[in-house]
């Protein structure tokens, strides 16, 4: 394994150490337990925005804290979901009186945590609600099952519903909307190559050297089936059809396309996947008014990427157009 | 004989070992259909619990599995986090006050933590998640101490019993958790949280044991 | 060589196509030559930035082309200089009758071919300056060689000469800036792996499984030593301690520290060397007062990273906290 | 015999066809001690000038290597393009309105694109470039006429001298261009342009030698 780390049970404590250091203008960072946190939290009358997750996929969440999006963020171990003290934290930093919303992802751990911070918040007579975001089309939903996954939509959930809490909207209004957002946004990621989580030393899975993993998971978990490696415009294509047939996106549709970054996979690459894409949507009549190009919900050094859409009206356009300042994501401020 | 406050701590130190025994083989399990961190999750959480032992109230076994369950909580994270420490809240809840546990003390103690289990995390027996070791688990422990059987036998089948669950789990399509996600891809092969839940009943059954015996 | 590409001759066009699609809010993409330009350019009585390289360092330059920065960006093939009559045809572009500068990095196809692009637009009256970037301390400086490579400091100097160029200021000046940036700054990056170029197939060097490059230049070119795998704390140690011997920065300086991602190395990484950075500068008594962490100079997918210190006083400070509205590089607008 | 147009443009296409055919060596050379990329340009600029010849004024000898100039300017790009380009447009110049080259003709034009290479490029003998073969290549032809050889000796001689250049770059360690960042590790490794001139020089001794000898 060859990273630029130091103790791989450090990653986590000294990755946050940079973060502290580097964006003490707009960000506090919270140690046992951990939590990154608003400089200015709690905003008095401002629903308070907290979601979590394991580390590994930065810049989410940590990265999505400031004005305009996320209060607060719990960061887990690598690939391993928080635990419910630093929710309850977190919680308890943001909470300016008008209540918090629980931005989650469907992962077993990321809900049980959180269910278990929500009822100890609600113990302590904080207004809380939770939502649950599962974007996945990769993977079957099922009532049976745990559910599709929450992958790219989060981070669209996360900037709009930051923006309406900006506004003070209350809190039933942005959980509202939050579930809009999912409701509206289809996800689908590939790898070209597996990734190593610190602790563990070797990659979660091994891909040959013409192997792709089409319906990667965020976490390294397979996916739908292994494919050879192909051109870029049919990959989109594996990860577009099944996006568009599931919600259905539709001819006339207006969306923001989110090509995402594994987290090893440059620019140059994605910039030719959202070309094929651009190509692909507009032969179905959808087009693309807003756009997200880049590493935003990463899987350590995994290459590969991920195809975003989320079906816009004026009012969520106007949401995603509205000032963020934040480490990650930053415009009109 | 009954169960010693200090057989149940050694118990709690022995699931701690072996954990960190078989860190990389949980994980390994992990990494097959899941996300690769169990036996390190596992380990940080026990590993945690070691520290947290000597400041438990020194007699009160419901206390101590308590104190086992928070440090799992807090610890832990991910799935394994809050539904081992529910059972162990359970299981302290279940013997609260007492300062050592009868046959029977034991079967509901245990009972209660792993409804406990299913409560929160909503798994059927047959979803390949350790509920498939918990369940047969608690049956053989009570229908041993049924038939009559001393604690130590009921303690050796009810780790018998998670062991059977444990590889059982292998042909299995998994309905809950990560591994659900692989639909069929997630068969052949054997569920990490069934495993390391095996292994609390193993060690379960060699401290718990009379002395004497 | 696997990608997410199509045919490798048609990366840079397609990728090109890709940042038309995609930010035509901004940029408008010429072709035939190639050369990304601001939608408003020429801006009247403001003096035109171009800069340009090969392609596979985005978002360098093209994603630096926008309001507070560049005006036009060159882009080459991959790792290849870009051409002449790009450059020519940039400076035309975005001639607003105030001169035009050109940003170049020291190496000799950039060189020789903003030269020859220089003689022509004079040639067509246009004023023309030329400032080269020279920042690299893992190449030892000699009257008889081609110099320092240019790395990290272009994407300091891209931004604060784009913020004076805002201001109005004359071409002569927003030069001498720039020579003051280059001046004060020192950069050095290491790789952990090769990168391969698309057209060539297969990775430019190979690294053992445990060995990394020292001093590494932004095409894979090979740099001043190979070693072992170390702690980030130690590779901070090997890149930084060359920097601030060089120029000399000493207690007292207050600096811009940029923490670079090769492309391939993610944020998780990047956090912990700013970290390890941040207590090595701390022990010499050198405060990071700005900070610009994340891939912005890239060679395709190397993973590794560069560090490049600038040192600041409060007019460079301004002019780097000055508005900017680039795809790869935005805030205050 | 003097050289015509014809064998001229045959020379062009001739070098094109050894690019194309070494573009994979060049480019390997070119990853030892550079960025992997002087086959791929020098392939893809001569691959435009094919594109070109037809185009150019079917008589004059100095057009048509201007025309190669200005295309290998505009499409080639790195260090090669500039150097290679003014090559053939300081070849062209000397060249010009000419339909046919004596043996100094062709020894001046040579020299003529050589001086401008380095009045470009700054390089010295011995810098590890492709001066390294191209001043031997002009010296070499300029003594052969001298000597009164045939323009075909001389043409073999001058191919000989590039040849000898290029194998001398080996050892030596480079001052100019991208493998000058290397230092002394620079060594050992014979250098891409350098190679890539001794091809300009091997195909103009195979095409422009007099066809009746
Ligand atoms: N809903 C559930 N009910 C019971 N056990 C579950 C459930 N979901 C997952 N598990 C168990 O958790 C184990 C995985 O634990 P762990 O790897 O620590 O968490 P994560 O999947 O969040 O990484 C699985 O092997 C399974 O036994
Ligand atoms: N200053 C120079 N003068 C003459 N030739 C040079 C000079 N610098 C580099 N070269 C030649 O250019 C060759 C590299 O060309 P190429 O790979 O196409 O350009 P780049 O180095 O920009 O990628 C070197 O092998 C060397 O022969
Ligand atoms: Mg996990
Ligand atoms: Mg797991
Ligand atoms: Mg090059
Ligand atoms: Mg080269």
């Amino acid at each position: 394994m060859k990273k630029l780390i130091n103790d791989p049970a450090d990653v986590v404590k000294e990755a946050l150490q940079g973060v502290a250091e580097a964006h003490a203008d707009r960000l506090r960072v919270m140690t046992d337990p951990n939590v990154v946190v608003r400089a200015d939290a709690p905003v008095q009358g401002k629903v308070g925005l907290v979601s979590g997750g394991g580390s590994g996929h930065e810049p989410m969440h940590g990265g999505f804290v400031g004005v305009g999006m996320l209060d607060a963020a719990c960061p887990g171990e690598v690939f391993t979901s928080p635990t419910p003290d630093q929710m309850l934290a977190a919680t308890k930093a943001v909470n300016g009186g008008a209540g918090v919303l629980h931005i989650v992802k469907n992962y077993t751990g990321d809900v049980l945590n959180f269910e278990m911070a929500a009822d100890l918040a609600r113990d302590e007579k904080i207004e809380v609600e939770a939502v649950v975001i599962d974007d996945d089309v990769a993977v079957q939903d099922s009532l049976y099952t745990a559910g599709r996954r929450g992958v790219g939509a989060t981070v669209l959930a996360e900037k709009i519903c930051g923006a309406a809490a900006e506004q003070r909207r209350p809190l039933g209004e942005v959980a509202e909307l939050c579930r809009k957002v999912n409701a509206n946004s289809r996800s689908m990621g590939m790898a070209l190559t597996s990734c190593t989580v610190p602790a563990a030393g070797k990659p979660t899975f091994e891909l040959g050297a013409t192997e792709i993993e089409i319906g990667i998971g965020i976490h390294g978990e397979p996916g739908r089936e292994r494919r050879q490696i192909a051109p870029a415009r049919d990959i989109v294509g594996m990860l577009a059809t099944p996006i568009v047939d599931d919600l259905p996106f539709q001819s006339g549709d207006r969306v923001l396309a989110f090509v995402n970054s594994m987290g090893g996979t440059p620019l140059i690459e994605l910039y030719i996947v959202y070309n094929d894409l651009y190509r692909f949507l507009a032969d179905r009549g959808i087009e693309i008014s807003r756009n997200l190009i880049g590493p935003y919900i990463t899987s350590l050094e995994m290459q590969g990427c991920s195809i975003t859409l989320l079906k816009l009206d004026d009012e969520l356009t106007a949401l995603w157009d509205a000032p963020v300042n934040t480490p990650g994501l930053r415009w009109g401020a | 004989m009954p169960v010693s406050y200090r057989q149940v701590s050694d118990w709690i130190q022995a699931f701690a070992a072996a954990v960190a025994e078989n860190r990389e083989y949980l994980t390994e399990l992990d990494s097959a259909i899941g996300d690769a961190d169990h036996g390190i999750n596992m380990n940080r959480g026990m590993q945690a619990v070691l520290g947290k032992m000597d400041s438990a109230d020194s007699a009160d076994i419901g206390a101590l599995l308590k104190t086992v369950g928070m440090t799992l909580v807090s610890t832990v994270g991910g799935a394994g986090g809050p539904l081992y420490g529910t059972l162990f809240l359970q299981m302290g809840t279940s013997a609260a006050g007492k300062s050592d546990l009868s046959g029977d003390d034991w079967a509901d103690a245990l009972a209660a933590g792993v409804a406990g289990v299913q409560r929160r995390g909503k798994a059927e027996l047959g979803d390949k998640t350790m509920i498939d070791a918990l369940v047969p688990a608690v049956e053989a422990v009570r229908s041993a101490l049924a038939e009559g059987d001393t604690l130590d036998e009921a303690l050796r089948r009810s780790a018998e019993a998670a062991q059977g669950g444990m590889t059982a789990t292998i042909p299995l399509v998994a309905r809950k958790g990560r591994a659900s996600y692989l639909g069929a891809r997630s068969a052949d092969h054997q569920d990490p949280g069934a495993t390391s839940s095996w292994l609390l009943l193993r060690t379960a059954a060699e401290t718990l044991a009379a002395k004497d015996s």
